[in-house]
């Protein structure tokens, strides 16, 4: 009788490669909403928007919060929060300024300290999150409020310049150096600006340790069943705390982006940025619940952001009715790129 | 960017009638000083038929925001660019893009760390600064005691509006100033501080306030406590606006207040000499005037633009 | 036989409760152990310290003759220890293979080697699902048996399996057995604890009885009598209490034609053209495969989905609810099959859950009344018997089958006309179980229309007036009290129809 | 022997004292952190500190966020999230002026106008939230940048006075009567200050929702479990739209509150307020999971959060160190507060 009950086949290979195209258009509705932003900024604005100069600038001036939003992915697929990344992104980049302008330090001396800044931060965000188990939108909330504190205070609330001369009047040899890190018109190759290619490797690294590593299974396993997680073996606590750790840590890498970009590290750099990274992850399509949510979701997430501001700023369209109409487009772009749009609009479905 | 001239950005309009485009970025449009500017700015550019203001692009006190506005004009080729810029270095790189992209630019209000702009227009913080200290030695004849309701730190404008008030009221050494705080040059923050100092019970004789919100949210808290009689309020500002700070040194609220200029006619007067390829002054610091009991009306009068747009 | 496993003097405590005490376990090579207890009497919390659940405990864990120290889930697999938890533990977005390798990955993944590991292991459970499918689209009784596949995924000295049949069928349970005999046969040591007797006479060497938190005593034989006299302390009367063929009066529900489309990808069979009544003082039974529409039908019926086609009249009147709050407010109550994910709300209270379909009965002006609530509550939580220090304990810490009376409290106080339960006694206990079979039948008695699904034949038998069988959403058979066998209605469950795409 | 089996008792009377009594101490334990900075308060400053005056201005200065946060505790509790409150909270003061200066209302219509605004575009989140299914981060993160559009637009970005003097230079009636929202110094029997007394009423009203009501139930059915409710008859989708609805109306009623305080209504106002509401819910135990928080806490969460700004006030404690000992003291005040304290100090305990 048993072959009568194996019968039913799941997957007929026929049905499978359908099933997989069918999947993967599922995946492409995940950038209608980019789409649709691409198509309005063409419609209206042609040749002006489309050009690379154009998209270089607009996706230039978000690569800093972009890269915030990678490591606050990861702290979502977890289920948890980070508030502390634009403060982190702060001390980065005063760290950064700092280690300029008084040391004298080399771009690729500046980086690791910066980067070590905040992954110490992060990593007590994790400890606080994991061992004392306060909820992680409170801990990073403090963490924001101190970080930013001790930001204003080393800096005594000063701005510190990037552009440091030496005495013939020129940059300093660092101070040239530091520009690759964004100073607009810095480019390599004359044609390719760092910080969007910091933002790109950047994903791609996150990406790759997300779906091809044992820790990225961790992560969604921690994010969707912590208990379950337990109970298989995976270490929640340090899990919880490497997110945190990885998320200061990139936090720390956009400080000197984000200070170069402004060839100066302002007391106040990075104020509300941590709005921004977590819409993007969240256009992006990652669940503040946890364990859903990919990298290329956030990148699109932060294009979207970007662009959308890029467009309205292009077709002139005043501020007040840019915040207008900048909230409805998102509501817009996140219906149209749930996967599920179609059946959803057939009505039924339920949760 | 391939350097096209500044005047022959226009060609897609061709034709006889030539209309400059002029873009402005604004650091924040919700201060009420700088709604007031961009109010103003519209209304002088409005009386050169041949110029077109695009619409005010705001900031929002983000210098990142700040530089991709002026990558937007730079992109749509604008004939004369002004811009505000949140803080100076940030947006110098951004400044001298459009200089390399030949688009002439107008500083105004903050300065930038370049000299590739065309000209500066700008009031004098420290002056002002300066101003509002004498104002507190000629208030407290006898000294007395002050206390400083701050902008936020970094910003230039606090720095300098400090520095000048502490210069100045250093000619009587009796006149002390016993408490500092940051308000955010918020209104709403400035009251909560003033009452924790009115709890303290010092003797408070002059609250100086960097901007006229924050001295009126002091106000509000000394009101309250039945101390407002009894203490001076300086501001800046001077806004002919009904919540401004002239109405409130008319209603006694402030002793004084100083006019930060907006710079918005002379801007629209540079703007219209440089698109005409005349010579421009590079750069134009403007003064300030003190508002008192007796001006107030007619300055109010002066400076009020509601109606004309 | 070598001795693989010793747990001596084993004692833990919880706020308020002393959940085990003293307990002592042996566990040979190639033996299956049993675990027979009431619901609460300890058994999971044994289980769960071998398994490295809790960080600590009293008594010592032998392992292999060497004492072991285990404190985490990650100790217990390293001395060979794999546990299938009585609560399913996986996660809802990630696929089967990855659920069944968490933990266990290197560190670059390699999908290849997983993959066609987890094809195999779900070969061997006689599942036919692809590693990529995503737990979430999986039915519970394949979850049941992914968990299975979990833990043999490892290689195990020890393997326990709390409850691993709850959510099976016959078929299922077999297969089941076949792989517990495949793993003693090569040594691995089997602790199972079940609450169906009946299983325990097919596959146990020994079995072990718990009550209270202690060790009562085992046996090698199995005396159905005598074990209950264990477990319970006292001799229990009728399994299945039901006199025969009940008087039955007006039909109270009556279902024509129905019809729901299933979701391609969410795990649901869509229903075929059902059609059903159940008459007052009427217990009917829903039998069928896993899979095969059983939940879907009673869900329907309740108003969770809306029908696509069909007619549905109840106490006479047409019935076409929107949503369980239509259902309910027409005197319907549904005992879902999934306790935790769809009927508790596990972080509250015992008494919040047991009110909330009911509270509009204990309102006044608008207001809830705490001392009606709570007085009803206490009784009916006490007449069902859960073992709990109050009604303000929270349900999450209660042990399986208490939940479970929880839910049956919670649904009593409704006052429903027509009851409709999905495997009522799922984690049930002996003891409880013939209080629920009681409650069926005094229910029918006071003349409610009771429609139940259940994976266990011999209840089904016992219980129902009637018994529908259903195969992939199609009534294939209807057999009237006594009319029938389990072979008869396994066939009709296995009645496949040839189904032209 | 049936007395053996049915022995243990599901409530003996002696046992249930004991139980009621300690489980009212470890709600005690959630002043702790409260109790901390009043001890600190006191130590340090005295009577200075603990005087009516003080007390009520530092309360008072909180009074607009702290009723935010009970909108927010709302929905929180159903699991969603609104960082909303701050626009609406802006656009109901924006609203009261204006029908002040322009219309010169009486406060007694002015109240139900900013309550129905605000509650409009609350039951658009819900809507958003509960038919879309656009995660309420999301779809209040895109309300948030709407509002404040809309805001600044009617307001032509200039604030808008209350303070309304007639021809003979005297405030109107309407102007004068506007002032018991919250203008410094207006109070009931010159002692109670408004704004502290409607604070303290709306956190009663809500707390007796939350306790007493069906609805309180239900709310908390939704956050715990939303499927379990959804079978047990609650309307899922009636009462996520309720709770966006009701946060939205109390931050329109905080609206007249927030313009009275500033004696304006800034085209700003409410600005990141958001984040306080949201911080007074959670350390409050409020738990962004959902199902878990109560009103008391809220109102101690609020309290914790201004007073603490008031003693670090008080005791001249330079800015940027003040926001480095606020982070501080709330992680410290969330740790003493969690129920398990004890237990957790002593190690043990899982997840
Ligand atoms: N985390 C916990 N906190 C408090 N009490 C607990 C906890 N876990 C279990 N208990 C209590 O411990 C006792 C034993 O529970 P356990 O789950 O071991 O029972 P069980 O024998 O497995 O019952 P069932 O057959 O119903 O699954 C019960 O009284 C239960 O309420
Ligand atoms: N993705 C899902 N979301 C919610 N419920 C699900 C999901 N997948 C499965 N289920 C549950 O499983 C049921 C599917 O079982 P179905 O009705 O097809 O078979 P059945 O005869 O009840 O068999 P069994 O319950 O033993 O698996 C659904 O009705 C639902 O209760
Ligand atoms: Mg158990
Ligand atoms: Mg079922």
């Amino acid at each position: 009788m048993t072959t009568v009950k194996t019968a039913p086949p799941v997957k007929a290979p026929g049905e499978s490669r359908m099933r997989r195209t069918l999947s993967a258009l599922g995946a492409g509705q995940a950038y209608i909403g980019l789409v649709l932003i691409l198509a309005v900024g063409i419609a209206t604005k042609g040749e002006m928007f489309l050009n690379e100069t154009n998209l270089t600038n607009a996706i230039g001036a978000f690569a800093s919060r972009g890269i915030l939003a990678v490591g606050v992915t990861l702290v979502i697929l977890t289920g948890g929060i980070d508030l502390s990344v634009g403060s982190l992104l702060g001390i980065g980049s005063m760290t950064a300024a700092m280690m300029l302008a008084k040391f004298s330090l080399d771009p690729w001396q500046i980086v690791p300290i910066c980067m070590a800044v905040g992954a110490l931060f992060g990593f007590l965000n994790g400890a606080g999150t994991a061992w004392l188990r306060i909820q992680s939108f409170v801990m990073t909330l403090a963490m924001l409020s101190v970080v930013r504190g001790l930001d204003r205070q080393v800096s005594d609330n000063v701005s510190v310049g990037t552009q440091i001369a030496g005495p013939d009047g020129k940059l300093t040899p660092q101070a040239e150096a530091f520009q690759v890190f964004g100073t607009p018109g810095h480019n390599l190759f004359d044609r390719i600006y760092y910080p969007v290619l910091a933002f790109i490797v950047v994903c791609i690294v996150f990406h790759l340790i997300l779906t091809k590593t044992r820790f990225g299974r961790h992560v969604y396993a921690v994010g969707g069943n912590a208990t379950a997680a337990r109970l298989s073996g995976v270490n929640v606590t340090a899990v919880t705390i490497a997110v945190f750790t990885l998320s200061g840590m990139l936090a720390g890498f956009a400080g000197p982006i984000d200070a170069a970009y402004s060839a100066s590290a302002d007391p106040q750099a990075g104020l509300s940025f941590e709005l921004d990274a977590i819409a993007a992850a969240v256009i992006g399509g990652a669940s503040l619940a946890g364990g859903k949510g990919t990298i290329a979701g956030t990148f699109v997430g932060a294009l979207i952001l970007t662009l959308l501001d890029n467009v309205l700023g292009l077709n002139a369209v005043s501020d007040n009715w840019q915040l207008v109409i900048k909230g409805l487009i998102v509501v817009v772009a996140v219906v149209l790129q749930r996967p599920d749009l179609f059946k959803f609009l057939r009505g039924g479905s339920r949760s | 960017s391939k350097t096209p001239a500044p005047s022959a950005s226009t060609d897609s309009g061709a034709g006889a009638k030539k209309k400059f485009v002029v873009g402005y970025s604004q650091s924040n449009n919700a201060e009420p000083y700088r709604a007031q500017l961009n109010l103003q700015l519209q209304h002088f550019l409005k009386q050169y038929p041949d110029i077109e203001l695009l619409p005010i692009a705001d900031a929002k006190q983000s210098s990142a925001t700040q530089v991709s506005q002026v990558q937007n004009f730079i992109t749509q080729k604008v004939d004369a660019l002004i811009v505000s810029p949140t803080e100076p270095a940030p947006l110098t790189a951004a400044v001298q893009q459009a200089c390399d992209a030949k688009i002439p630019v107008i500083v105004l209000d903050r300065t930038v760390n370049t000299d590739c702009y065309t000209a500066f227009i700008g009031g004098d913080n420290v002056l002002i600064g300066r101003k509002a200290g004498e104002e507190a030695v000629r208030l407290l004849p006898n000294g007395g005691n002050i206390v400083e309701l701050r902008g936020i730190m970094s910003n230039q404008p606090q720095i300098d509006r400090d520095k000048g008030f502490r210069e100045a009221i250093a000619a009587n050494p009796k006149i002390k100033i016993i408490a500092d705080r940051e308000g955010k040059w918020v209104k709403e923050q400035a009251t909560p501080i003033m009452q924790q100092w009115l709890s303290q019970n010092q003797q408070i004789d002059l609250v100086y306030g960097h901007n006229d919100p924050m001295a009126l949210g002091a106000y509000l808290a000394a009101q309250a406590a039945g101390k407002a009689d009894k203490i001076k309020f300086v501001g800046i500002d001077g806004l002919a606006i009904p919540d401004g700070g002239i109405r409130a040194v008319q209603l006694g609220q402030l002793s004084a207040t100083f006019i930060y200029p907006t710079g918005a006619k002379e801007a629209a007067e540079t703007v219209n000499k440089i698109l005409h390829g005349q010579q421009a002054e590079k750069k134009q610091v403007l003064g300030t005037t003190q508002v008192t009991k007796e001006n107030a009306a007619e300055l109010y009068k002066q400076y009020d633009l509601s109606g004309q747009n | 036989m070598t001795t693989v496993l010793t747990m001596r003097a084993i004692g833990k405590s919880f706020p308020g409760v002393r959940a085990l005490d003293g307990v002592s376990l042996t566990v040979a090579e190639g033996e299956v152990v049993a675990l027979l207890g009431e619901n609460g009497a300890g058994k999971s919390t044994l289980m769960n310290i071998l398994a490295g659940v809790f960080k600590d405990y009293e008594g010592e864990i032998e392992v292999g003759g060497e004492l072991v120290h285990i404190h985490s889930p990650k100790d217990a697999r390293r001395h060979g220890i794999a546990m299938i938890h009585q609560e399913l533990n996986l996660v809802p977005e990630l696929t089967i293979a990855d659920n069944i390798f968490l933990g266990q990955e290197r560190a670059l993944l390699d999908r290849k080697t997983t993959e066609s590991r987890t094809a195999e292991l779900l070969r061997g459970l006689g599942l036919d699902l692809s590693p990529r499918t995503l737990i979430k689209q999986c039915k519970i009784a394949e979850r049941q048996l992914i968990e299975v596949a979990k833990a043999l995924s490892q290689n195990v000295r020890v393997l326990v399996m709390d409850e691993p049949t709850s959510a099976l069928a016959d078929a299922e349970v077999h297969r089941l057995y076949e792989v517990i005999r495949d793993l003693t046969g090569r040594g691995v040591a089997v602790i199972y604890i079940s609450h169906r007797l009946e299983e325990l006479e097919e596959i146990a060497d020994r079995v072990v009885v718990m009550r209270d938190g202690q060790y009562i005593g085992e046996r090698n034989g199995i005396n159905r009598d005598e074990l209950i006299q264990m477990m319970v302390g006292r001799p229990l009367g009728e399994m299945f209490p039901r006199a025969d063929g009940g008087s039955t009066g007006e039909e109270l529900l009556k279902v024509e034609g129905l019809s729901v489309p299933g979701e391609s990808g969410s795990g649901r069979t869509p229903l075929h053209d059902i059609s059903l009544s159940v008459r007052a003082g009427e217990i009917v039974g829903v039998a069928g495969l896993m899979g095969a529409g059983r939940s879907e039908l009673l869900e329907s019926i309740f108003g969770v989905s809306k029908p696509a086609q069909g007619e549905m009249t109840l106490g006479g009147r047409p019935y076409r609810p929107k949503s369980p709050k239509a259902a309910i407010r027409r005197g319907v109550a549904l005992v879902a099959e999934d306790r935790k994910a769809q009927s508790l709300v596990l972080g509250n209270t015992i008494g919040f859950n047991a009110s909330l379909p009911s509270l509009k009965r204990f309102l006044r002006l608008g207001v809830v009344d705490a001392k009606r609530e709570n007085a009803a509550v206490e009784r009916q939580v006490r007449e069902l018997r859960v073992k709990a220090p109050g009604t303000r304990f929270t349900v999450g810490n209660l042990s399986g089958g208490n939940q479970q009376k929880v839910v049956l409290a919670k649904w009593l106080l409704t006052e429903p006309s027509l009851i409709l339960m999905d495997e009522p006694t799922r984690g049930i206990d002996v003891g409880a179980k013939a209080e629920i079979h009681a409650l069926m039948s005094s229910l029918a008695a006071e003349g409610k229309g009771v429609l139940v699904a259940s994976s266990e034949l011999p209840e089904l038998l016992a219980m129902c007036d009637r018994i529908l069988v259903l195969c992939e959403g199609r009534v294939t058979a209807e057999f009237r009290r006594g009319q029938t066998t389990q072979e008869a209605i396994l066939e009709a469950a296995m009645a496949r129809q040839k189904v032209t795409v």
